[in-house]
């Protein structure tokens, strides 16, 4: 391989480059700790504050140091809200990261690095440690890769040396300096290979994103959860569920939040369950292995009939599996956990808007119907960003169902449809008893087994059809007239719209379920003027396929599942549904 | 007279189990300190002694086996001026609540724990319990538990808990005043009382008790943790009364959030200000 | 009320009693503590030594002392297995014990007691407390209440002396003499009883049941289990789950068991796979709570491919619920428990046959399969018992499946059918590594996304084939050319037959599963064959028929479910499917 | 020369990290003892810590976060004549896994349990372990922890240990004789091994260590129980070595039914005789 190459210049011909319609997708891949992060932090940041739209993604090893990380960037004039395989800029930060993405690598490709370290020949040489030191420490090639990133898609210079300037302030003038140095040379190179068209891939023109939001899923569900009147939040750190916690303890103080790490996930769902019988509004954010963990306590939530709503952020199993990264796969642990009869309530939002206001809602649907909410997020939901305009935080607010207690009060007084007025000890002159095993309207113990006991378990039973009432609606994208319909939940949302908007399939339609359990009773109806349903789940049997095919009594056979970790893409989308598949999906196994 | 507390109904405990003195006991410790019925919260694991709240007239949380602390912990974190008070068995706290055990007494919530022991699991019927002593023979250590017990005090004094007690049903006037200082006290409180399982329990017996503790005498420093940890290591006969007392740790519900400015205003009294959220949304932009 | 009643008389005119076609119901009802247990032990004893086919089974509350327990007897000429409501002799032993059970007195019904304590007219008094004191100790009210009923049922006075004297031997001499006086004046009045024809109840001619086997469900279990090769049995105590624990640690020193009470429910679930990985072969014996704990445990034997058995005695939830009543209702919760997708195999004994031979299959399954197999019984079954002469002892037999190792051996080889030859430590010259992360082939954690890691997953999924054509054959009872198809799992079992019997109608039949998962593939066709599938259960949705439904595509709307926490009675079976129920059976909640 | 426990392949800790450290005397330690590679068995739970069997070319068990302590005395069970080392994490074993810390304690099966205290949740980037120092800031205690960490050894001794010791990967000669020292000890040997997280815990480092911890001498008896937990309740600086030996207690396996006769052979390996059911189903007649 050459020594020594000119910068800018690959060792073959030139690698001209196309705009891309949907704008430009950036991957940055490295080792754990080789600062990826902040690359990709830098230029979502400059670039959305530039005008363009922006979205991130990352992948990670279940590391702290080392391995290969990757990061994929999109930047566009239009809003660009998914995974795609296609990589318009490739910067693999050593050789490791390049052998990981290499047969992602096509014609249109463009591979910028330092070709000493690259075993491929087309590399653009930039190399980024030499500049940076040229600079006085070689960790601001960090700052040369963004600033080379930042002059290819031609954002303004302004925006990068302000946010250079703002990010390494409080480190004193002498890193400004050369932080804007080395993002500058950066910078440079980056406007020339853009000039010679050697990497033409300007996101196109720019619109204005200066004041959308630019939140993570995490971000989005911590925040409405607050909307909707959070003020406790108990956990057990876990990948990926930490990030909504974490997010949580640091608006602990500003917000009035009562935040505790807990011994274990039995300690902290027990925690939650306390603080609600108390009047607080508890948060728990988990994921599968710690919610396995959960599962007594949720049945102690359904015979108490407390509310508490769980975060519950997928990952790959069975047991510690792939623990850093996604997978759709806990549907039915959420719904069957716990022993016993009782309603539960399972949200699983979309985009950052859903995110917010389902977070939100969870509390009041959790206070009013006095059953558990799941928000159910993965990996991939909660570590993707993008810039957004659709959240309003007055679409939230919390509101309360708690009652003001009388002398004998009864804490399971038998109503019509089954719920009880909850009161709160000290909240009115009553007492309140809650009650693990079977009991009587007050509280107390009973196996009065054809009396009050069975009462109880009809009482409970009851609240079934207030919960299955108010589900909220699948939402329908695409013509109303579909032969086709696309059917999914959750973190699939905007890469199945984005895949039917490449599609431009007259015929087929997505119906989104941003609950998925009950069952809202309108799913039947839509899925029954379709000829053929297609469930797409990043999952490896299809565990809403078979809940959706036993509650409407359609059969959904055709199934795009993905299982290997990692989320669905845009272009394995449009392939599948080209495809129209058959039953090649796999055979379903009943249970996961 | 009758007790404020006291909730007659059919009890599902043994004629003579020790259960009934220490409700006596609890119930007289409650009056005297004319503790507001509204504000005092019990929390219960499951048990026979975890039954205990059943039989008052209190609110209560009776949760899982195992499971009285974490949501005694979750309640002071809702409302910090509820007094607190868990009662449960020797099985339920050591055995399968081992682990909040260790933890509730690090974090540190000010709640009162008090446990039946009777050393042996009394509702599933004689096993042994993490306190059984050794030798005794139960349907599932049929030739005799091969262990030492645990010993609850020592443990917790080696956690540096805030209030270690020992009492016993057969002391009814001490153990009585123990609870009281239990429950005064700021920080978590253990107060483990020995009680007689009748039925399931041949070993130790009402009169076993009697016959082997006895009260610590005020010479004991209660503040010397090494002393404290001698005395927890005393046996036959076994030490009743106050072993150690640490009140200078902080207090869990305290160092929340809501609470650190000493505003003690329970959860569901405060509602947020209108720009917070907008406030947060913005900072993402 | 009179205070003194002639013994053996009631006030008002004499009641006739039939002698009942299936032979006679006893129920005897009293406080906990009062030695019901002892009395129905006697009965039993003594009535199967004398030739008669007898059964029992006891309900009562979650408490030692106190309360209202009964147990139920049926002796007759042939066997007899399942519980009925009819009371041919009702035998309160005090005032609440009436309470309780008065309202399924009927005209046949003779009640048997002290007349001083029961607010009852028609009682016939035999004041079992004051006869007892006269030989000393009202303690032997007991035996004066055996032996009373004996003389009733014309059982024979030698096998009940010989009895009382077997039990009481250890006491000394007095006390047998004393006991015998006690039996014998029961018996006298029994007999007088008979005479007369105040109550004339015999079961009817005596059989040969000296050689058959008196065996609870949990023995049948435990034994079972040993003869499948169990050597380990770890628990933590929990109703009704803890009778098999019990007679494990019984048999440990004899049958050379590692038996060990761990500390909770995730201790025993891990000390299992533990003792399973270093080629034990362990039994965990729990209820729903307890099992919920195992969740995580579960999904750790999914990914390490572990063999594990788990007896799971069902009581009713949520939660604590009613800890000492019966209930079919985690089925469910032993289909999901677990994260991420891997097989399992769900047996369900109906009777003590099935009982024995499952438990010891299930261990050889278990090995075979490298999965998690469920025995799943409930408090109903597991406190049952009966004589039967079906139990052969040589139908079962260990069979191991682990490999002696190679050097470079791989735990998790890959396969053609997803099986990898087990191995253990120190048992050849490999290594064995079990991994909870995603691993290779050694058992090596890695991230190789679309490589190893996703073939692993494969490989445990492709494992559903081999599981799903193992499954046992569900088995048909009655007419092969029904219409109607009654279908049912665990405990249900003889009381459906029972029921069909009596019913007599040609075009019903009954399939009977014995492992209901995987659904075995012959379901379907019998299924189809159909014109109105019923579901029986002992729960409030019906879960097996939702599993069934789901898949075979055969909807089963039909349900008869009860879920009071008493088990079916074979009468209210009968009237049920005269009825010819529809869909009154209940809304189905989805979940449990 | 290579040591034949280890197994070359990339790991997953950062560059400096005391994993490493710790690796190499544990590596050490075996070879030493000349332990039979086959009949050696590591388990352990998740997290950076317990990824070190990875690391090692020896059979393991790499289970559940929190859960290694069951699985090992289910290994003793079902074959007592393997060795068996635990190795975890200060969050593994003291947090999630405290009930098993308590009552394998208790149990006692002849295992050996390494932790690698780093004082912080390594894996899950740095949030407060039971052993993180006070006041330290994490993500999410944001304002410091405000609790004592827990104090493993005092915690031991409080429930009678058989062989309680502190080790240091700064101390690696010492540390390696506390751990051949451990396993050649029949019954439970616990040993806390100090080690620096690099990456996520900037308050206890290399240096910290070293400059906080010293070893005890030989005028420490460990077979005084009173006079370790003093030693264990020392701070700044923090002794190292074996801090309590109590051997005479009975050992888990030892006590099971298969081996109580001394008959040490592995379940596996046996087979029961012909007529034990059909003894125990006659005696059902
Ligand atoms: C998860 C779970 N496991 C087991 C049980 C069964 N169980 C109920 S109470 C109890 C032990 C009670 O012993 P203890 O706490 O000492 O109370 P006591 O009855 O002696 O007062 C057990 C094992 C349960 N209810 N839940
Ligand atoms: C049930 C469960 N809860 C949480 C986690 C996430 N988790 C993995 S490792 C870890 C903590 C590790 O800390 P420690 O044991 O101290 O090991 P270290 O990484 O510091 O070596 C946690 C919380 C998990 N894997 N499983
Ligand atoms: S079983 Fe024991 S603890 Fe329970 S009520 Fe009876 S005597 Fe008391
Ligand atoms: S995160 Fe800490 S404990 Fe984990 S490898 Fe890095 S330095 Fe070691
Ligand atoms: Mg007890
Ligand atoms: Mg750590």
């Amino acid at each position: 391989m050459a020594k020594k190459k000119a910068v800018g210049k690959t060792g073959k011909k030139t690698a001209k480059k196309i705009i891309s319609p949907h704008g430009v997708s950036i991957v940055l891949a490295g080792e754990a700790g080789q600062g990826i992060q902040s690359i990709e932090t830098l230029l979502v940041n400059v670039l959305k504050k530039d005008g363009f739209h922006v979205f991130a993604t990352k992948e990670y090893m279940s590391r702290v140091r080392g391995g290969v990380n990757s990061t994929q960037l999109r930047v566009s004039q239009e809003p660009v809200r998914s995974y795609v395989d296609r990589m318009d800029i490739f910067i693999p930060l050593d050789g490791a990261a390049f052998e990981r993405y290499k047969n992602k690598i096509t014609k249109e490709t463009a591979v910028i690095g330092d070709k000493t370290k690259l075993a491929y020949e087309k590399t653009i040489n930039i190399p980024f440690n030499r500049i940076a030191s040229e600079f006085g420490n070689a960790l601001f090639s960090n700052t040369v890769a963004a600033g080379a990133v930042c002059g290819i898609l031609g954002g303004s210079e302004e925006a990068l040396y302000d946010y250079v300037k703002s990010v390494f302030a409080r480190k004193g003038d002498e890193i400004v300096k050369s932080n804007i140095g080395a993002a500058k040379s950066g910078y440079e190179i980056g406007r020339g290979l853009k000039a010679e068209k050697i990497v033409d891939a300007g996101p196109g023109k720019k619109t204005s994103t200066k004041e959308s939001l630019l939140l993570a899923g995490a971000d989005a569900v911590a925040i409405g959860a607050l909307a909707g009147g959070c003020d406790a939040c108990f956990a057990y750190p876990m990948t990926p569920s930490t990030g909504v916690f974490t997010a949580m303890a640091g608006y602990a103080s500003k917000a009035g939040i009562a935040v505790e790490q807990v011994e274990d996930e039995i300690g902290v769902i027990n925690m939650a369950l306390g603080a609600w019988y108390a009047g607080g509004r508890a948060l728990v954010s988990t994921s599968g292995g710690g919610f396995a963990l959960m599962t007594e306590g949720i049945s102690l939530a359904g015979i108490i009939e407390s509310p508490v709503v769980v975060h519950l952020a997928q990952r790959p199993g069975p047991a510690t599996g792939l623990p850093t990264r996604t997978e759709q796969g806990d549907l039915n642990l959420a719904l069957y956990a716990g022993h016993g009869v009782f309603p539960r309530i399972i949200l699983a939002p979309g985009d950052t808007k859903q995110a917010f206001e389902l977070s939100a809602g969870a509390f009041n649907l959790a206070d009013k119907y006095q059953v558990p909410v799941f928000v159910m997020t993965d990996q991939y939901f909660v570590d993707t960003y993008y810039d957004t305009v659709d959240i309003d935080a007055s679409k939230a607010e919390p509101v309360r169902h708690i009652t003001e207690t009388k002398e004998g009060y009864k804490r399971y007084a038998l109503t019509k449809d089954g719920f009880s007025p909850r009161g709160i000890p000290s909240f009115g002159s009553g007492l309140v008893c809650a009650d693990s095993d079977e009991h009587d309207e007050s509280g107390r113990i009973t196996e009065d087994l054809d009396g009050i006991s069975k009462k109880m378990k009809d009482k409970r039973f009851k609240k079934f059809d207030a919960v299955k009432k108010a589900a909220l609606p699948p939402v329908l994208t695409g013509p109303k007239n579909y032969t086709r319909l696309v059917v999914g939940w959750g973190s699939v949302y905007n890469t199945v719209i984005e895949a039917l908007g490449l599609l431009g399939d007259r015929n087929t339609a997505f119906l989104f379920f941003p609950q998925v359990y009950p069952v809202p009773i309108a799913a039947k109806k839509y899925l029954e003027k379709a000829k053929t349903v297609i469930a797409v789940e990043n999952n490896q049997t299809g565990q809403f396929a078979d809940l959706l095919s036993a509650d409407t009594g359609i059969n959904i056979s055709q199934r795009i599942l993905k299982y290997n970790g990692m989320p669905f893409s845009v272009e394995e989308l449009v392939r599948a549904l080209v495809k129209k598949p058959g039953k090649a999906a796999g055979k379903r196994g009943k249970n996961g | 007279m009758d007790n404020i507390f006291d909730y007659k109904t059919d009890t599902a405990w043994c004629p003579g189990c020790g259960n009934f003195g220490l409700r006596k006991i609890v119930m007289s410790a409650l009056a005297e300190l004319e503790i507001k019925k509204e504000s005092l919260v019990f929390v219960s694991g499951i048990g026979q002694a975890a039954k205990a709240p059943q039989y008052l007239d209190v609110n209560y949380f009776n949760g899982l086996h195992g499971r009285s602390l974490p949501p005694a912990a979750g309640i002071k974190a809702a409302n910090p001026n509820l007094t607190v008070v868990v009662e449960s068995g020797d099985g339920d706290m050591y055995g399968e609540g081992g682990n909040h055990f260790i933890h509730a007494i690090r974090r540190n919530p000010d709640i009162t724990v008090i446990v039946h022991d009777n050393m042996v699991y009394g509702l599933t019927k004689g096993q042994a319990s993490p306190t059984t002593r050794k030798g005794m023979k139960t349907p599932i250590q049929v030739n005799g538990v091969f262990e030492e017990p645990i010993n609850p005090l020592a443990l917790a004094i080696s956690l540096d808990a805030s209030f270690v007690a020992r009492g016993s049903v057969g002391e009814m006037e001490k153990t009585k005043e123990i609870i009281k200082a239990a429950i005064k006290h700021r920080g978590f409180s253990l107060v483990d009382v020995f009680q007689a399982c009748v039925t399931f329990n041949k070993l130790n017996t009402h009169k076993w008790f009697k016959e082997n503790t006895y009260v610590i005498d005020e010479s004991h420093n209660p503040r010397d943790r090494q002393a404290a940890f001698s005395k927890a290591l005393e046996s036959s006969p076994w030490p009743l009364g106050v072993f150690y007392i640490n009140e200078n740790k902080p207090v869990f519900e305290e160092e929340l959030a809501p609470y650190a400015s000493g505003d003690r205003k329970p959860l569901y009294m405060r509602a947020r200000g209108e720009g917070l959220i907008k406030e947060l949304l913005s900072a993402k932009k």
